[in-house]
């Protein structure tokens, strides 16, 4: 059983991580591609729970659609979150 | 007797949106319904309801009643009769106006609302009656579409103040009384404790003195009057704020002249007594307040609309110092004003109405000399003017003779001075709003006017008759407020038809003075038309400047400043006006919301941060609430 | 079922369902760019997820589904209420999710910036 | 400084979170014994497979036990759809295409996408229609038919959607359930009654549960086209030009 451990540590650890890069960088399509990761981790988790409904909806909803709404939002806003960045690239 | 109640609200709601929804028809058609139901209305009122008819109601584990006293039925005769009155003369009036539907579906709606108020005798459908009044009539106020944020604004926080007030009050005497019916109320008001006794009868009162346009809480009524089409606005005047009155007078003369007798029974309660004096005090002085504040300012006015309303507020003063004082005579008086108020009122404001319909303008400094245009306006105009500064023949004469006679009587000596001061000041502007109006030169913008049709006439020209018979047989109307202050509690009631007299043995045969006065009218008009013949006109341009040639800008018209000289010796009076004062609270409300604009900073995040400060403060302390 | 371990099995799951929540709470309340707040908002919501699923967990059971094979044998299963009422959420969340998106986009449209301390049309 | 004022107030709820989860032991039996049914979840535990015949007891209890709450969940979303419309509404010019500004993508992702799209909608209708069987059902196997039409919204430039097509789809989905819920209501008695229809049949068959497959069936339906609805609304707005 150390297999499931070592499992739940690792997908915690990265949990923790995408979200706080989630939340800390600055351009936005990172930030939006780290919450998509987090729905996959999350996906995982839930599967490992026991909870295969709810990973399959996870999967598709959070991974897929929930993503592709905010990267359309970011293609029609801005990409980073300073503003003044934006004519960085481009 | 349910059915008749029901009957003849139902005619009047009902024909409110007949009336709306067949002016998409023909404007004209929802003019005739409006007529059809308020006169169908009075009819079935008067052939088939009884005094002292009631019936009880449970609606919801409540009871409710509805019926007619003598008291309400005093008052039906402004509402009915006015409302038939208006509604026929709005027929002419209205004609060429846009959203008549919408006009109509408030008028007739309000004048139901008005029925319904005198028909219930419990709180909760007062209230509710009281609701749908006032929303009709704000409504009609901002008909215009002009000022609106100005006047309509105002009159609708003045309303809701009015209504949050009565609300409140209607709450606490239930959890008093266990019970909505007015009859309760009155009964059993004077067990409840000094504080709540106070402060119902004092929110009441709040509730019932906006729409008699007290005091400091008359700042509503001037726009409101002007703004309205003046064929609601005789309505507006005449029998919306009597309800008020009406008002007033359950609460003044119910709980209190009624009942003080069973209190100073009762020793333990005697500070009863004290809390109604005192009321009673401040209203007499608020009622001699706005009628001296609001005879000041009609003699300001250069426009005649603006000068009813403030004259409007006048009278309602003196209404109210009359309730307030509440001995006999004068809550006679008082109950006589208010019928009375109503017609004279009424046929002045139709009176500018039609002035208006026919000139397009009712500023006093445009227009002068309608005298040959418009006889009839003139005559009705004439006679409701008599009548209200209370000059005999015509009724205004006996409610101020009354009036004096009860304040003197009852020791109001100082009430009497400010009251005689205020009815003198109201000759001027009586005057002026004569002469401006009729007297005069003639202008050349009005040469083409002519008088306004029959059936704007005729309503002014009975109503003013009214003044006419009131004068000269007051017992007339004597007896139903005999019979309404003997339901109030206030038992014989003295009165004579044609004679007026006084505790000193002083009589005035009403009719001896009509036929005095009758001989000299018409000798003074035999002399007059006789000496008419060689009356000179001339223009406006034709006057006398001491040979100083008049430029343009220079403003010969008489009706500016008129009363200067008055004016300046009042000065002093003008200069607190209510609506400063209503400033001042408004700017320091401003300072208050300034600081709640810092804590509810309109960022959402900010909020977000509130609610989990919240949330913590709810965690450390859960042991301590919890 | 973790035996020694299960100190950091319930401090992996539990742990990173509270630091999600909290994670995405500062962004909420912190970042100025409305896109990282309705992120923020994503986040919570998926902090919130994991820990309702998680509370439903129980040792040793099954996912609550009767496949032929153990439909007589009545093993144990996880609690199916929280998976019922996560699955709820996760749809309520994108439909959240896309309406306040799309104000950012209409916002974005009408002050040419997504940033709430520029936009001051509703604040004093 | 708002900053650190927002994490020492977050410190102290995550303080408080963890005393709370420490009341809810991780993995411990709260469902207890399922025979008593002293417990929600023993309740359906128990009785799912005897009274609905359905194998998957999430399914049982999103569509049966709280179908009144799916109901509302499915009105939520086609409110959210509506709304998004709504608010990202654009009067089109007289005369104007459809057009939605995305670069012309290349030969291989348009092929690749026109071979996977098939497959994609098949997984999802599988996955929808086993919903009482396997892990699954209507809202998961409508996410992923929503998915495959974003593959070719996203690869074809003007890839054409029957607006009447998903309006009508996501209607008939619509009133089938609310209108099988009110069938149950003339023949069963209760709102969303279970066996009104087919039949409960045995478990683990694919014909069986009662009136549970056929809801899941239009949800898959209606969450599609909702959810593709909502993704075609958002690739139609035309970017700032800046």
């Amino acid at each position: 059983m150390i297999f499931y451990v070592v499992i739940f540590s690792i997908l915690a650890l990265l949990l923790v991580a995408s979200g706080l890069y989630a939340i800390i960088q600055k351009d936005l399509l990172y930030a939006v591609i780290s919450t998509g990761v987090i729905s996959l981790i999350l996906s995982v988790m839930f599967y490992l729970l026991q909870a295969p409904d709810v990973a399959l909806t996870e999967a598709a909803i959070g991974v897929a659609l929930t993503t592709v709404i905010f990267v359309i939002t970011i293609r029609n806003t801005t990409r980073f979150e300073d503003e003044n960045d934006n004519n960085k690239v481009k | 007797m349910m059915n008749t109640y029901i009957l003849i609200l139902l005619i009047l709601f009902g024909g409110a949106f007949a009336a709306y929804f067949l002016n998409k028809l023909a404007p004209i058609l929802s003019g005739l319904t409006a007529f059809a139901a308020t006169t169908i209305a009075t009819i079935l009122f008067y052939t088939q309801v009884k005094i002292g008819s009631q019936v009880q109601l449970t609606i919801g584990g409540i009871n409710l009643e509805w019926g007619i006293n003598a008291y309400s039925w005093l008052f039906s005769f402004i509402v009915l009769g006015l409302g038939t009155l208006a509604s026929l003369y709005s027929i002419q009036y209205m004609q060429n106006k846009e959203r008549q539907g919408y006009f109509y579906l408030n008028f007739l709606l309000s004048i139901g609302a008005m029925m319904g108020i005198l028909l219930s005798h419990d709180f909760v459908s007062f209230f509710i009656f009281w609701e749908i009044m006032t929303w009709s009539s704000f409504l009609i106020v901002i008909y215009n579409g002009k000022d609106v944020k100005k006047i309509g604004i105002k009159y609708m926080i003045f309303s809701a103040i009015g209504a949050y007030a009565m609300l409140m009050s209607i709450v606490m005497i239930f959890a008093e009384t266990k019970s909505f019916l007015i009859s309760d109320f009155i009964n059993l008001i004077s067990t409840t404790g000094f504080s709540n006794h106070i402060l119902m009868i004092t929110l009441l009162l709040i509730g019932f003195g906006v729409k008699a346009a007290v005091m400091p809480l008359h700042v509503w009524a001037v726009g409101a009057y002007s703004n309205s089409p003046m064929s609601y606005t005789s309505v507006f005047s005449g029998a919306l704020s009597k309800m008020g009155i009406y008002g007033f007078g359950i609460v003044m003369l119910a709980a209190m002249t009624y009942v003080s007798p069973t209190i100073s029974e009762n020793a333990g309660s005697g500070y009863s007594i004290i809390s109604i004096e005192v009321i009673k005090i401040i209203f007499q002085w608020l009622g001699a307040i706005t009628a001296i504040m609001g005879t000041l300012y009609a003699l300001k006015q250069t426009d005649a609309k603006k000068l009813l309303a403030y004259s409007s507020i006048a009278q309602l003063g003196y209404i109210i110092t009359g309730i307030a004082v509440g001995t006999k005579l004068a809550v006679m008086s008082a109950l006589f004003l208010a019928v009375l108020h109503g017609i004279f009122k009424g046929t002045l404001f139709m009176a500018v109405g039609a002035i208006e319909r026919q000139t397009g303008t009712t500023d006093m400094t445009k227009i002068s000399g309608l005298i040959r245009k418009m006889p009839w306006t003139f005559i009705a105009s004439l006679m409701s003017i008599i009548a209200l500064a209370g000059i005999p023949p015509l009724a205004g004469f006996v409610p101020k003779w009354l009036l004096y006679e009860g304040l003197i009587t009852s020791g109001h000596y100082f009430l009497v001075i400010l009251l005689f001061f205020s009815s003198t000041a109201a000759f001027l502007y009586c005057y002026r709003f004569l002469f401006g109006l009729f007297l005069g030169q003639e202008e050349e913008e009005t040469k083409n006017v002519k008088e306004a049709p029959a059936s704007m006439v005729i309503p002014m020209m009975f109503l003013a008759g009214l003044t006419l018979v009131f004068g000269t047989y007051p017992g007339l109307l004597f007896k139903p407020i005999a019979n309404a202050m003997e339901f109030v509690g206030m038992h014989d009631v003295t009165w004579n038809m044609t004679v007026l007299s006084n505790v000193w043995g002083d009589t005035v045969s009403l009719n001896l003075v009509s036929i005095a006065i009758f001989v000299i009218f018409i000798s003074a008009a035999l002399f007059l038309f006789k000496g008419m013949r060689g009356t000179r006109y001339v223009t406006t341009k034709d006057i006398s400047t001491s040979g100083e040639i008049p430029t343009e800008n220079e403003n010969l018209t008489y009706q500016l400043d008129f009363f200067k000289p008055f004016e300046r010796a009042v000065a002093p009076l003008y200069k607190r006006t209510m609506d400063k004062i209503y400033n001042a609270i408004g700017e320091s409300l401003e300072a208050v919301f300034d600081f709640t604009r810092s804590i509810y900073t309109g960022n959402g995040q900010t909020y977000a941060i509130y609610v989990i400060v919240f949330v913590v403060i709810l965690l450390i302390f859960k042991d301590s609430i919890f | 079922m973790f035996g020694d371990y299960q100190n950091v099995v319930t401090m992996s799951v539990y742990g990173s369902s509270i630091a999600l929540i909290l994670i995405g709470l500062y962004g909420v309340l912190i970042k100025k760019h409305l896109m990282k707040i309705v992120i923020g908002l994503s986040v919570v919501d998926s902090g919130v997820n994991l820990m309702f699923v998680a509370v439903g967990y129980i040792k040793g059971g099954t996912a609550p589904i009767f496949s032929p094979s153990v439909i007589d044998s009545k093993p144990l299963m996880v609690d199916p209420v929280p998976q019922a009422l996560v699955l709820t959420a996760i749809v309520i969340g994108f439909a959240v999710t896309a309406v306040a998106l799309s104000l950012v986009i209409r916002l974005f449209k009408h002050h040419n910036t997504a940033r709430i301390d520029q936009i001051k049309s509703l604040k004093w | 400084m708002k900053k650190y004022l927002a994490i020492f107030l977050l410190l102290i709820v995550g303080f408080y979170l963890i005393q709370a989860f420490n009341l809810v032991p991780f993995g411990a039996n709260r469902v207890g014994n399922i025979d008593d049914e002293s417990t929600v979840g023993a309740y359906y535990l128990k009785n799912t497979v005897p009274k609905t015949s359905v194998a998957n007891v999430v399914t049982a209890i999103v569509v049966n036990y709280r179908g009144f709450d799916t109901l509302g969940e499915v009105t939520v979303l086609f409110l959210a759809t509506t709304g998004l419309g709504s608010i990202l509404f654009r009067k089109r010019k007289h005369g104007e295409e459809e057009e939605r500004v995305l670069k012309e993508s290349s030969q291989l992702v348009k092929i690749g996408s026109r071979l996977l799209f098939p497959f994609i909608a098949l997984l999802g209708i599988y996955v929808f229609i086993h919903g009482h069987l396997t892990p699954g059902g209507g809202f998961q196997g409508g996410a992923i038919i929503a998915t495959g039409f974003l593959l070719m919204l996203v690869a074809y430039k003007n890839y054409k959607l029957g607006h009447g097509a998903l309006t009508w789809i996501e209607s008939l989905a619509g009133i089938t359930f609310a209108g099988i819920g009110i069938w149950g209501l003339i023949t069963g008695g209760t709102f969303l009654e279970n066996n009104a229809f087919p039949g409960l049949g045995n478990v683990n068959d694919l014909i069986s549960g009662g009136v549970i497959p056929i809801i899941y069936i239009a949800v898959g339906f209606k969450v599609a086209a909702e959810l593709t609805g909502v993704l075609d609304i958002l690739l139609s707005i035309k970017p700032n030009k800046n």
